[in-house]
């Protein structure tokens, strides 16, 4: 928790030589992207009329195509701005308060924080002995625990406790979200300390990219970082591992500190392209 | 018996043989049946040049105008900053370079050409962007950055064939002309160069091909914008980063408009091949 | 005949490649305004040696010299020489024609077009005096515009004396300037060489010696890099002073 | 004077080009060199040691399944083109035209194509042999360029005098023109095996990701270039990527010296 | 001199380089265990019909032929015949010294090798054997392993001729064989073919008048894809009966 005291939208006095007039520069995801995905529903960026989805990320945006790009980006330009997985946030980039609520762990387990999405799991016909072993493993009480850990928020807090089964080998395959990428690999890592015979192949490609993995069967599970589409999930069976926000993040010589919901969408679908326009 | 040996040996040949134009093939009918129905479907005209790139709306748009035009854009960019450098570095090596630093410098061309390009976008990631940044201002994701890098990749093609181009030029040219008191430069310039023409243009057409097919740097450096750049500060996408950035997890029509897209790539490589054939065959006229 | 004046003087000339010594302490001095002719078996240095009449042996890098050529009285091998204008005033007609790969008349332009004349009248006059003076203008002037490897190789190599004279050289080095050629052509390039005699101090290299018995007015014969014996033409194929002469000229070696 | 202008401007390309080489270098040793640490070549790669041996083993076994596959049909083909084939024979056209062409189809063709066909279509999945597979129709042109090469400058006498002493077509190839033919393909395959190493766009829709040493054919991996894209693009390690391209660039540089000394060796005639 | 056998026959040989036609009908036989020598001037077919008696000329996809020619009485153009017994009968020798980059030894092993000999000891012997026969074992008995290529030309020449020896040919053809080397190279291998002669039948072409006239005992004169005239080599040197060949051997042409 790396709370600050100040209130409401405003800026930091200590970073005096920040230009405020300066252009804001746009970090989005990519479109396989499902932190991209949730972002967008959630801040409004995607705008739904009846039938149609309008996704109106600025044009002008950078497009990276994994969360350290997005970093990378942000960290290297004084005037980036971008959106990243919580769980990824480190001290290379300043996430901002969204009206108000500082990102963290407490504040998106207790609802407040307004830009979170589920970490999703899915896989089509059936699993392999050992990947419906390590799918039990993930929603056992250790599985859960090591999601805490990573700091995202478990989905079933009273899980019971793991019980170990007998002869489980082989390859287990994951595929998808850059996101859920890194807690998955921790819990496989967790897996495999207990059954030493299995080994897992874990591409981390983006959500979509999991869900078609999922379909097709060129992966066991499929991961996501973002709800599925009723089509996608009709011949899945899908489950959500986790709860993760999204940190909007802007560089560390940045003074912002807070900005309104509508002030991120506003700056992601280009209508603000001026840090006057949100600071002071 | 031994004449059956050599008749079974023969047919392994051929078939070897074949192999590539089989693997060839297959690409071309898997590339294009996956990718010129949807082109169809979706209206060739509208598909080529639609301006809107817009995969995950409702309905969606899929026009690769803006690509192709940045595809052309970054590839002319590294034309501009890899064939002059290039071609002068090729004359420096055939004209200028003493025997004992050729002895390094050769090699240092061929290790060039052989750093991988994820090696390059990520220098050029971390020196390009600020520096371009910091003086030209921008983002640092832009045309001008890709230019650069890609006119640094394309050097080492560029270079060693341009190279054995003015190498192959009779020697007897240059003889004449320094013998009509023309300096050392200008009779490179004026004889050499004019008579390694089609050589030099062949590496030319092989240096804009490596550019056009570019991904995996590019890909770091460009923004990737789906639009049509309006400054060389401003973001780009190429054909090559739109299908790398997208294909992860497109399905349906919109994976099929990346394979369509590939095609289209496809078809500017086959038109650079051709062009680079037909001055090879020049040349060799 | 008259006490020549003499246009170059080569005094005590020894040249190496490398290790090499390929010309040892030669002196010699070329006539104005006449033809000489060197000959002697393959290997001898006659090569070696006119080259080093235009500094041509400069673009060898393990060449060295030793000695002076005088031109016009002037050692060519002073620091200060400019050897482009060097070059230009001792121009060089190869063994085996080597025009550009460029029009006929860029060919024959190229040398003035060095010398920084721009005018095309100009220009045009001394493409026209030049290929005249190579006794080839009527055979080319209406494909002025062809690419000179398109035509014979006794036609190129008279654009190459053309291309020669275009620069307005004062001595003219010949190579074996015949020896790629067929009969006729040769005749042909004999024939313009006794013409130029009056306005160009000309060297030549042959390996025939009927063509030097022919052509020129004094004959310097080489062995080994010395000059064996170097006189008047006449002289030398009749009554040679020496008997490697002797026997070099009725072809019991070489 | 403008020859002094002119030589300035030939000099500073170089200086450019061979500056830029030496920059690209020195910058990715100084920032790479310090991070090599023993974690980074741990057997096992976890999301905590982000260890590259794992993508060391996959190198090799890509690049060993690669050569073991196009080798023999690149030289065959060689064979084919150089020692049995009437030049004008269409085959021969189709075959250099299908070579030309595939030498210019960009990775990113090849990693689709792969995934069409090797992954989904026959469903190898992201796997070592999609990955192979693709790697071979890329590196084939290299290897059939560089054997019709090298067998045409063989030259005509020896294989005269083979064919003077009674010997047949196959015993002549492989005893008398292979072998001098050798330093050639040699170096052929050196380049094949330089571009699998550097190798990104056409694997990653192959060979997949996987962090861990594939199991099997039909197991996932990824190669060095691989695991330094994913390095760079998603993880929160760029000092390990530094660290990575580092090893990288050795892996080239040791092949550039092998091609090198093969070169040398060419040009001394088969001495 | 008595009646000789002939080991070879060719009869209305007629052959074609594409459209070219570069032999018109020829008529020869070619006596056992006698050298026969083909002189003429240069492109007039001895190289085309020196390699159509071994069958070279396969290698040339242009090459056709009509016409027989036969190897003790049996059509060497017979589709039967297997061309590879025909070659380790019929050796050749050609104008480039063309050891192969291997050691010596291996390169006289390579024949034998080929048709079947794996057994050490008699391959040994066969290169001992050899190398003696060509007259170049004393010069390389201690070197057997050095690279054919490092030796001097002349030797290199001698090693091909021990080659060919090595897989026991019976008739063994030589393309201008020292065309290529010094004198004293030269003088040896014509020595050498001298005393092969009692155990060969050796058919040789040459540019080289006096070399065909002091080695072979049969010449046949070639113009232009014709014999003109074939004989005894003392009379075709002394008493030709006919003009062209005259003027050749009396150097008016060629
Ligand atoms: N660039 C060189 N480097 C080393 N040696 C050379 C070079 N050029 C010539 N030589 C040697 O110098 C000697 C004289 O050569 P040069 O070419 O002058 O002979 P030449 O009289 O012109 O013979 P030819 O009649 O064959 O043209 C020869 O022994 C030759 O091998
Ligand atoms: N492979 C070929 N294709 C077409 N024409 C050929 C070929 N080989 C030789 N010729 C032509 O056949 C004619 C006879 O050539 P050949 O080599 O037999 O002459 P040669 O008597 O051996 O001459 P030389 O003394 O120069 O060796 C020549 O006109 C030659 O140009
Ligand atoms: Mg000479
Ligand atoms: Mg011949
Ligand atoms: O944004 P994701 O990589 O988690 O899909």
């Amino acid at each position: 928790d790396g709370g600050s005291d100040s209130e409401g939208t405003g800026t930091d006095e200590a970073s005096g030589d920040f230009d405020t007039s300066g252009t804001i520069t746009v970090v989005a995801r990519d479109t396989a992207s499902g932190t991209r995905g949730a972002f967008n529903e959630i801040t409004g960026v995607l705008v739904e009329d009846g039938d149609t989805e309008t996704d109106n990320t600025a044009q002008s945006a950078i497009i990276q195509s994994g969360t350290q790009g997005v970093i990378t980006a942000v960290s290297e330009d004084i005037n980036g701005i971008g959106y990243i997985s919580l769980g990824s946030l480190n001290d290379t980039v300043k996430g901002v308060m969204i009206d108000d609520v500082e990102p963290t762990h407490d504040t998106v387990a207790d609802g407040t924080y307004p830009i979170a999405r589920p970490f999703n799991m899915a896989y089509g016909e059936d699993l392999t002995p050992q990947a419906q072993e390590f799918w039990d493993f993930i929603f056992s009480a250790e599985g859960q625990a090591l999601v805490e850990e990573e700091g995202y928020i478990p989905v079933e807090p009273d899980a019971a406790a793991y019980e170990e089964a007998e002869g489980i080998e082989g390859t287990i395959s994951l595929a998808g979200s850059t996101s859920v990428e890194p807690v998955a690999t921790v819990i496989s890592e967790a897996f495999t300390e207990i059954y030493p015979d299995v080994t897992f192949e874990i591409s981390a490609t983006g959500s979509s990219a999991g869900v078609t993995a999922a379909q097709d069967a060129t992966a066991d599970i499929g991961m996501a970082s973002r709800e599925l589409s009723e089509e996608e999930a009709a011949s899945l069976t899908v489950e959500a591992i986790a709860n993760d926000g999204i940190a909007v993040v802007v560089n560390n010589d940045n003074p912002l500190e807070g900005l309104t919901l509508d002030q991120v969408r506003q700056i992601f679908v280009g209508e603000i392209t001026n840090w006057d326009d949100v600071m002071e | 018996m031994k004449n059956s040996k050599e008749m079974v040996m023969k047919g392994i040949f051929f078939l070897s043989a074949c192999f590539s134009i089989v693997a060839l093939l297959l690409i071309v009918i898997f590339i294009f049946a996956n990718g010129v129905p949807f082109m169809l479907d979706y209206g060739f005209f509208n598909f080529i040049f639609g301006m809107e790139w817009t995969p995950t709306n409702a309905p969606a748009s899929y026009g690769i105008f803006p690509m192709i035009i940045g595809s052309i854009y970054v590839t002319i960019g590294a034309a501009v900053v890899g064939v002059p450098i290039g071609v002068l570095t090729a004359i420096f090596m055939a004209e200028f370079c003493p025997s004992f630093l050729y002895k390094i410098l050769k090699p240092a061309v061929n290790l060039m050409a052989a750093i991988p390009s994820i090696v390059y976008g990520f220098f050029a990631l971390q020196v390009f962007t600020p520096l371009i940044r910091q003086y030209f201002g921008g983002n640092g994701y832009s045309v001008l950055t890709a230019s650069i890098l890609l006119g640094i990749m394309i050097l080492p093609t560029v270079i060693s064939l341009s190279e054995s181009a003015l190498r192959a030029v009779p020697r007897t040219y240059y003889t004449g002309s320094v013998a009509l008191g023309a300096t050392h430069e200008r009779s490179i310039f004026r004889v050499l160069l004019p008579a390694a023409k089609s050589g030099i243009i062949s590496s030319i057409i092989l240096g804009i091909g490596r550019a056009i097919g570019e991904t995996m740097a590019v890909v770091l450096i460009a923004g990737n914008q789906a639009i049509i750049p309006d400054s060389l500060l401003s973001g780009v996408r190429t054909l090559t980063t739109n299908i790398v950035i997208e294909m992860a997890y497109a399905t349906g029509e919109h994976r099929e408009a990346l394979i369509a897209t590939a095609v289209v790539l496809f078809g500017f490589i086959l038109l650079i091949n051709s062009i680079f054939l037909y001055f090879k065959n020049k040349e060799a006229k | 005949m008259s006490t020549p004046t003499y246009k170059m003087e080569v005094k005590d000339l020894k040249l190496w490649y490398g290790d090499f010594q390929a010309l040892h302490g030669l002196d010699l001095a070329i006539p104005e305004k006449k033809i000489t002719a060197f000959i002697g078996p393959s290997g001898c240095g006659k090569s070696t040696f006119i080259k080093s009449l235009n500094r041509m042996n400069d673009l060898i890098e393990t060449c060295r010299i030793e000695g002076t050529i005088e031109l016009d009285g002037k050692n060519i091998y002073d620091p200060k020489t400019d050897v482009n204008q060097l070059r230009k005033k001792v121009g060089m007609v190869f063994q085996q024609p080597n025009p550009f790969p460029k029009s006929i008349y860029d060919n024959i332009a190229y040398g003035p077009r060095t010398h920084g004349i721009k005018n095309k009248k100009e220009l045009d006059e001394i493409v026209e005096r030049s290929l005249k003076q190579a006794a080839i203008w009527d055979e080319v002037k209406d494909y002025l515009d062809r690419n000179a490897l398109s035509i014979s190789g006794g036609q190129q190599q008279r654009i190459c004396i053309a291309r020669a004279l275009a620069v307005g050289p004062e001595v003219l080095l010949m190579d074996e300037p015949t020896s790629a050629l067929d009969p006729i052509s040769t005749a042909k390039i004999e024939e313009l060489v006794s013409d130029l005699k009056s306005e160009y101090t000309i060297v030549m290299v042959t390996h025939n010696m009927q063509q030097a018995s022919r052509v020129s007015d004094e004959t310097a014969f080489f062995l080994n890099g010395h000059i064996i014996e170097h006189g008047d033409t006449r002289k030398i194929f009749t009554n040679p002073d020496q008997e490697e002469t002797e026997n070099y000229i009725s072809g019991r070696f070489g | 004077m403008s020859a002094k202008i002119i030589r300035g401007f030939v000099y500073l390309s170089a200086a450019i080009t061979f500056g830029m080489l030496g920059y690209v270098i020195i910058f990715i040793l100084i920032n790479g060199v310090r991070f090599l640490t023993p974690d980074l070549f741990a057997w096992n790669s976890t999301s905590q040691n982000v260890s590259m041996m794992p993508a060391i083993i996959t190198t090799l076994y890509v690049v060993g399944g690669t050569l073991l596959v196009t080798t023999p049909i690149g030289v065959f083909t060689g064979f084919y083109l150089v020692e049995y084939a009437n030049r004008k024979n269409p085959i021969v056209k189709a075959v250099s035209m299908a070579t030309d062409t595939l030498a210019a189809v960009p990775s990113i063709v090849y990693g689709l194509f792969g995934f069409l066909f090797f992954v989904t279509f026959l469903s190898f999945r992201l796997s070592l042999i999609a990955g192979i597979l693709t790697s071979v129709i890329m590196s084939l042109p290299l290897i059939i360029r560089a054997t019709e090469e090298a067998l045409i400058s063989t030259g005509r006498p020896i294989r005269e005098a083979s064919y003077a002493l009674g010997a047949g077509k196959l015993r002549t190839i492989f005893t008398v023109v292979l072998p001098v033919a050798m330093p050639g393909i040699l170096s052929g395959i050196i380049l094949a095996t330089g571009r699998v190493i550097g190798e990104t766009a056409a694997l990653l829709y192959t060979l997949g990701s996987a962090s861990n040493i594939p199991g099997g054919l039909f197991s996932s991996g990824r190669t060095l270039a691989l695991h330094m894209f994913v390095l760079s693009n998603e993880g929160f390690h760029v000092d390990q990527a530094y660290a990575t391209a580092v090893v990288l660039l050795l892996f080239v540089l040791i092949l550039n010296g092998l091609s090198t000394l093969v070169s040398a060796r060419l040009s001394k005639g088969g001495k």
